[in-house]
């Protein structure tokens, strides 16, 4: 075992399928000779060839479009928007086709296909560059949406994404590419997709979030446990389909919960947690469950984002409020 | 060879055989068989006779709306059948000529436009992608199926088909700029057939031809007349050729007209005029192949008559198939979004089903 | 007062707004010679020229960005996409400009713009033609969603949208554009923006649904009150910002709430108001909110669209549960 | 007239100062007084110097990211020079130059790389879009603004700018045809400056020069040497009179290189050759136009040494200004989105305000 971080998980987990299945093809804008503006696709070019890792033009709606066809004729394209931000030109393939085709012929075309995008703020970057889109790609039936947080699960949510026979969108948190190390298998291995994970077990609140965001609910968690409250985190990392098991056990157990994520709150995945909650455990519930979220604002340049993103301690200052609701 | 003699900048159109079905370019005259132009001829009708059918059912209220194809036969078929087996077609919705060139069943073709995805599953054996809907949005697909084909080591063409309309979309661009950088083996077909709806030719684009659009993208590009099979052939033959001998993609050009209706949901009449539409009537693809076919002696008016009714049967047997075995089956609605149902879809369909069960509706 | 259908109460705001300020300006893909796939532009070209009511080529994205920078210069877009589900090549736009303009640049540059499409189903048509996207326009901060049920509501809101001076989507229920007339004013008038409306009172439980969805969701309350159950019904008319406050206040009184829509189920606005439900009147609830939606699917071809529209019996049904809630 | 004489087709490049200074096409010498020219001479410099203590500021960690201009001096500052002030930009992302050219306070460009929306605040008087990031969507901006005027009968030009990767994307294409469909008054300028981040502009297209990417959307193109302010202001200065003139859009594409990184976040060097960037240097736009000047008695050293410190002293000052008044204000994250706040931004604000409150924060 090495210890590894996120951004060398991906590369890792793009380069063990790559060997695995010849059919794999990486392609996005810089994905190829330069390895990525990030690194994710650092060497992969090198090892496999300008025919299975390569730079497209600069347009998304066709890196989308264009892999679609190939995911028909024969081929697993793992293509690259540079940033989720950037993914919008995209859209149109995405929900017209991507999310449709094999519904559409019935079975008979299918789009095996992973589109991998950096997500997220916290970087101070330029506009655009710190979008969490999440909750369109959510409504958007025929997709699965997946949400790491940690090497790990990244390497095998990649890998159990490039083999899945439906289109995955693999939202990388590029707050922490490179922010910890973790020991990772170097052999390959799946993580399945649609499978929640209790990461800290708790009684007192159930506190759900994702990719960047494990670690400011998982400090704030911290925070709660010095003051004598003892939270459940949930890391959900499929965020569509959710698993809805393990979001309504732990509610039913704690009677509480909150959804923390980046996204504006308005028509984000919080909603639909709080009404998945409100449908199968209603009885449960001892407080409102609520949201931390972004602001219903764009993500704001990068001399205002520190307002923007929830921290540990606005995350804190929730958990108080529902914990004490009504006491 | 054909391309460089026809530069659209230089406003050279493609004729071989002309309105009176006189072959007016004989040195170009494609290699076909006096056969397979017979072939070419029966599918032309077939694929009138049967766009009439679906005209006539959808205004008895049987099927839904539906996309006609009368005027643009020579168009489709004649670039359909410079296609081998193992090549490709993506088409978008006005492409019944091409579809039953390639093979496809009327049974299914009908069942689409009757409203039932299952109409858009495409046996194995055929390489056509469903209907696209989202103008120009197909191109994409194509490049890519043509792209992969060369990747992979594979000896198979794409041919896309889209309208004068499609041009003016982000997509269109993007897929041709696209097939020229990777040399991706595309043949891109554009019938223009004067409208997008009732947007006419000339709202679209500023450039005199659709052709010359592919100096954009470093790809040759020629304007056809797209109401004669031969030069719609030959066009075609090349493009798919350079594009199997790793010389990339073409931009075809059949410059045509939409005679009909553009769906049964719309009244051209609002939008041109009856002299215009008579002007090309006068054009037709195929009484112009059949003059050519009976001068020739390859043709008489009763076979011709024979040949009609043959058809007009077969769309009467094939849409009595669909009436009867049309009907959407409730759980096909959850059953093919995802090679397995999430658990999500599980439950809204059970919970459906329990609603109709109490209903006595199940 | 003439008797008029919500396809002419269109026309007729349109009409009236342009003969009010020469600045607005419509224009989309056959909506001037002809006057529109449906004709709600018939004779607009006639009546104020080719100069301001004209027909675009064939290219989504390019409506709505020519029509931001008209708007910068000037004038006032109200665009169309032919239908809902042919919006998508322009979501870039929307998201990052229509709804960013006013905020990057802030205020310097507007986008007084309307972008107008006929959404829905049930209307027996081809794939993409019967899409409800509200759900993604409601999480892009920047706009205004809204969403007339009525001949009436929708001459007053239109005209409302097009003198507001910020980007408003207008989805216009097609399926009822001829379903019925209403006695309409003649003189023009306004129906503010993010203000619903309480349909019909009553005190058992909030029904709240928009657009095509409220004949259903009336009809719903007509067959429960046969049955003894009296729900008080909320248009919601605008989907961003919604209207808080006349949620709040029914669902107070009623302690019940069931959300109605067409959109697929998982991430629609439904989750949403369950979500605001729970955090402004959890301790009111007599039994959890919940929600009656198309499913989380594409909309079917017609031979099976039957089956995903929410009816007045499903309604019916899901009332009938949440009102016998535990009793 | 130039414009006929350089067809793209026939590989031909309008130059009209060669690398050593020299006029070589002294035929097609724009009309600009020797005033004129020393001002675009200070322009460029301004431009280099204030754009040297950006990237410095930001290797010391003061500025966020930046996207440098070394060597598109001359494509920026001559094409805006050709604008009237009524005429409008449309920029991306990387002009700096055009910027300047247009009278815009350093204070204000340097506030948007320093992360401030208020970077982005336009003063009235200039007719400056912000700051556009998605590539090529704001060529779509450009085209309403141009048609607006005409429409209205305002006698406006819109110029927008964008480079050689953006060309590839369906923005790009549907911009320029509606242009030409509607004879919108824009001017296209496209900076080739060969890469887009790390790849190079052979896998944008397989059309030889960029410039004729207009014969598909019936408008001129042509291509100019970027570097040679003359060939860049002349061009231009046509396009932009042909506009005026209700003649429709040209699409010019000024030949050129970018010295420096992609952004202060790219590292050149891992996808190009030092020996590719040395031959460029050689060609430096600002190095050519003080031959030139020189020669001509125009400029001396010392004025030049005193020139470059004078900028050197301005971005200075602009810099401090900025860091003394550059952070966010919290509540203007929340008021300008809409002309009046929603209650849920109010609410949201009034939350947050209240955590910072109780912290002590604020
Ligand atoms: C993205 C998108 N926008 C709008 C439509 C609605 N629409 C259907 S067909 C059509 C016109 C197409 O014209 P053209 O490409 O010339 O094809 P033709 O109908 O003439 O065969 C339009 C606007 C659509 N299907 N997709
Ligand atoms: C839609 C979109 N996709 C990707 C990016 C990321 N990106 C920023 S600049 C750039 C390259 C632009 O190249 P070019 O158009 O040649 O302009 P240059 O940087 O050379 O000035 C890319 C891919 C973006 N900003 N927008
Ligand atoms: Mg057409
Ligand atoms: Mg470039």
């Amino acid at each position: 075992m090495a210890a590894i971080n996120l951004l060398q998980a991906v590369n890792e987990a793009l380069r063990q399928e790559m060997k695995r299945d010849p059919r794999v093809i990486v392609f996005g804008e810089d994905v190829g000779y330069e390895g990525g503006v990030f690194r994710a696709t650092v060497d992969l070019q090198k090892e496999f060839g300008k025919d299975r890792c390569m730079d497209s033009p600069l347009a998304e709606s066709a890196i989308v479009g264009v892999g679609i066809g190939m995911a028909i004729n024969g081929m697993i394209p793992v293509v690259e928007m540079q940033f989720s931000g950037f993914s919008y030109p995209a859209f149109n393939q995405i929900i017209s086709h991507v999310a449709r085709m094999r519904n559409r012929s019935r079975g008979r075309y299918t789009v095996p296909m992973v589109i991998r995008m950096p997500y997220g703020g916290g970087i101070r970057a330029l506009e655009h560059h710190s979008e969490s889109p999440e909750a369109f790609f959510a409504h958007i039936p025929g997709l699965k949406v997946v949400m790491p947080s940690t090497p790990y699960d990244t390497k095998g949510l990649l890998a159990a994404a490039i083999r899945d026979e439906d289109p995955v969108i693999f939202l990388e948190p590029k707050r922490i590419y490179r922010a910890f190390k973790q020991e990772v298998p170097e052999e390959d291995y799946i993580i399945p997709i649609g499978k929640a994970k209790v990461v800290r077990e708790g009684t007192d609140i159930t506190l759900i979030a994702w990719g960047a965001m494990m670690r400011e609910t998982l400090k704030a968690a911290e925070l709660a446990a010095e003051k004598g409250i003892h939270p459940e985190v949930i890391d959900l990392r499929t965020i569509a389909p959710i698993d809805r098991d393990t979001v309504i056990a732990s509610v039913k157990k704690t009677g509480r919960a909150i959804i923390v994520h980046e996204a504006p709150k308005t028509g984000g995945i919080g909603g639909e947690l709080m009404a998945i909650i409100n449908e199968k455990a209603f009885l449960h519930l001892e407080a409102p469950p609520t949201r931390v979220t972004g602001f219903d604002t764009p993500f704001p340049l990068p001399r205002g984002e520190q307002h923007y993103l929830p921290s540990p301690e606005r995350i804190l200052v929730k958990i108080q409020e529902v914990v004490n609701y009504l006491t | 060879m054909i391309f460089k003699d026809y530069n659209p900048l230089e406003k050279k159109m493609l004729q071989i055989m002309d309105e009176t079905g006189t072959i007016v370019k004989p040195e170009l005259m494609p290699d076909l068989t006096d056969d397979e132009i017979k072939e070419i001829y029966r599918l032309m009708v077939k694929t009138r006779e049967t766009d009439k059918k679906a005209l006539m059912y959808q205004r008895q209220g049987r099927m839904l709306t539906y996309a006609p194809n009368l005027g643009q036969e020579a168009a489709q078929v004649a670039s359909a059948f410079a296609l081998e087996k193992r090549d490709w077609m993506v088409p978008a919705f006005r492409e019944l000529g091409a579809w039953l060139t390639r093979g496809a069943e009327l049974e299914m073709i009908y069942l689409y436009w009757y409203g039932n995805e299952f109409g858009s599953y495409v046996p194995e054996d055929l390489r056509i992608l469903p209907v696209s809907v989202p103008i120009a949005s197909h191109l994409q697909h194509a490049v890519g199926i043509a792209w992969a084909a060369k990747l992979q080591g594979k000896d198979e063409v794409a041919i896309t088909y889209f309208g004068d309309g499609a041009t003016s979309q982000g997509d269109f661009s993007e897929s041709m700029n696209w097939a020229g950088v990777y040399k991706a083996p595309t043949v891109f077909f554009c019938q223009n057939n004067q409208f997008a709806i009732s947007v006419p030719r000339g709202i679209q684009t500023a450039a005199e031809t659709i052709a010359q659009k592919a100096i954009a993208f470093g790809m040759p590009g020629i304007q056809v007349d797209g109401n004669d099979i031969f030069a719609v052939y030959a066009a075609t033959k090349e493009a798919v050729d350079r594009a199997r001998r790793g010389e990339g993609p073409t931009l075809i050009e059949a410059y045509t007209y939409r005679l009909g209706a553009h769906t049964t949901s719309d009244d051209p009449t609002r939008y041109r005029s009856n002299d215009e539409v008579e002007e090309w009537s006068k054009r037709d693809p195929i009484d112009r192949l059949k003059k050519y076919l009976l001068s020739k002696g390859l043709l008489t008016e009763e076979e011709e008559a024979q040949i009609v009714e043959a058809y007009g049967k077969l769309a009467e047997e094939a849409f009595k198939y669909v009436e009867a075995n049309g009907e959407t089956q409730l759980e096909d609605i959850f059953k093919y979004h995802y090679k397995e149902m999430t658990p999500q879809l599980v439950e809204q369909m059970e919970e459906y089903k329990q609603f109709l069960r109490e209903r006595g509706e199940i």
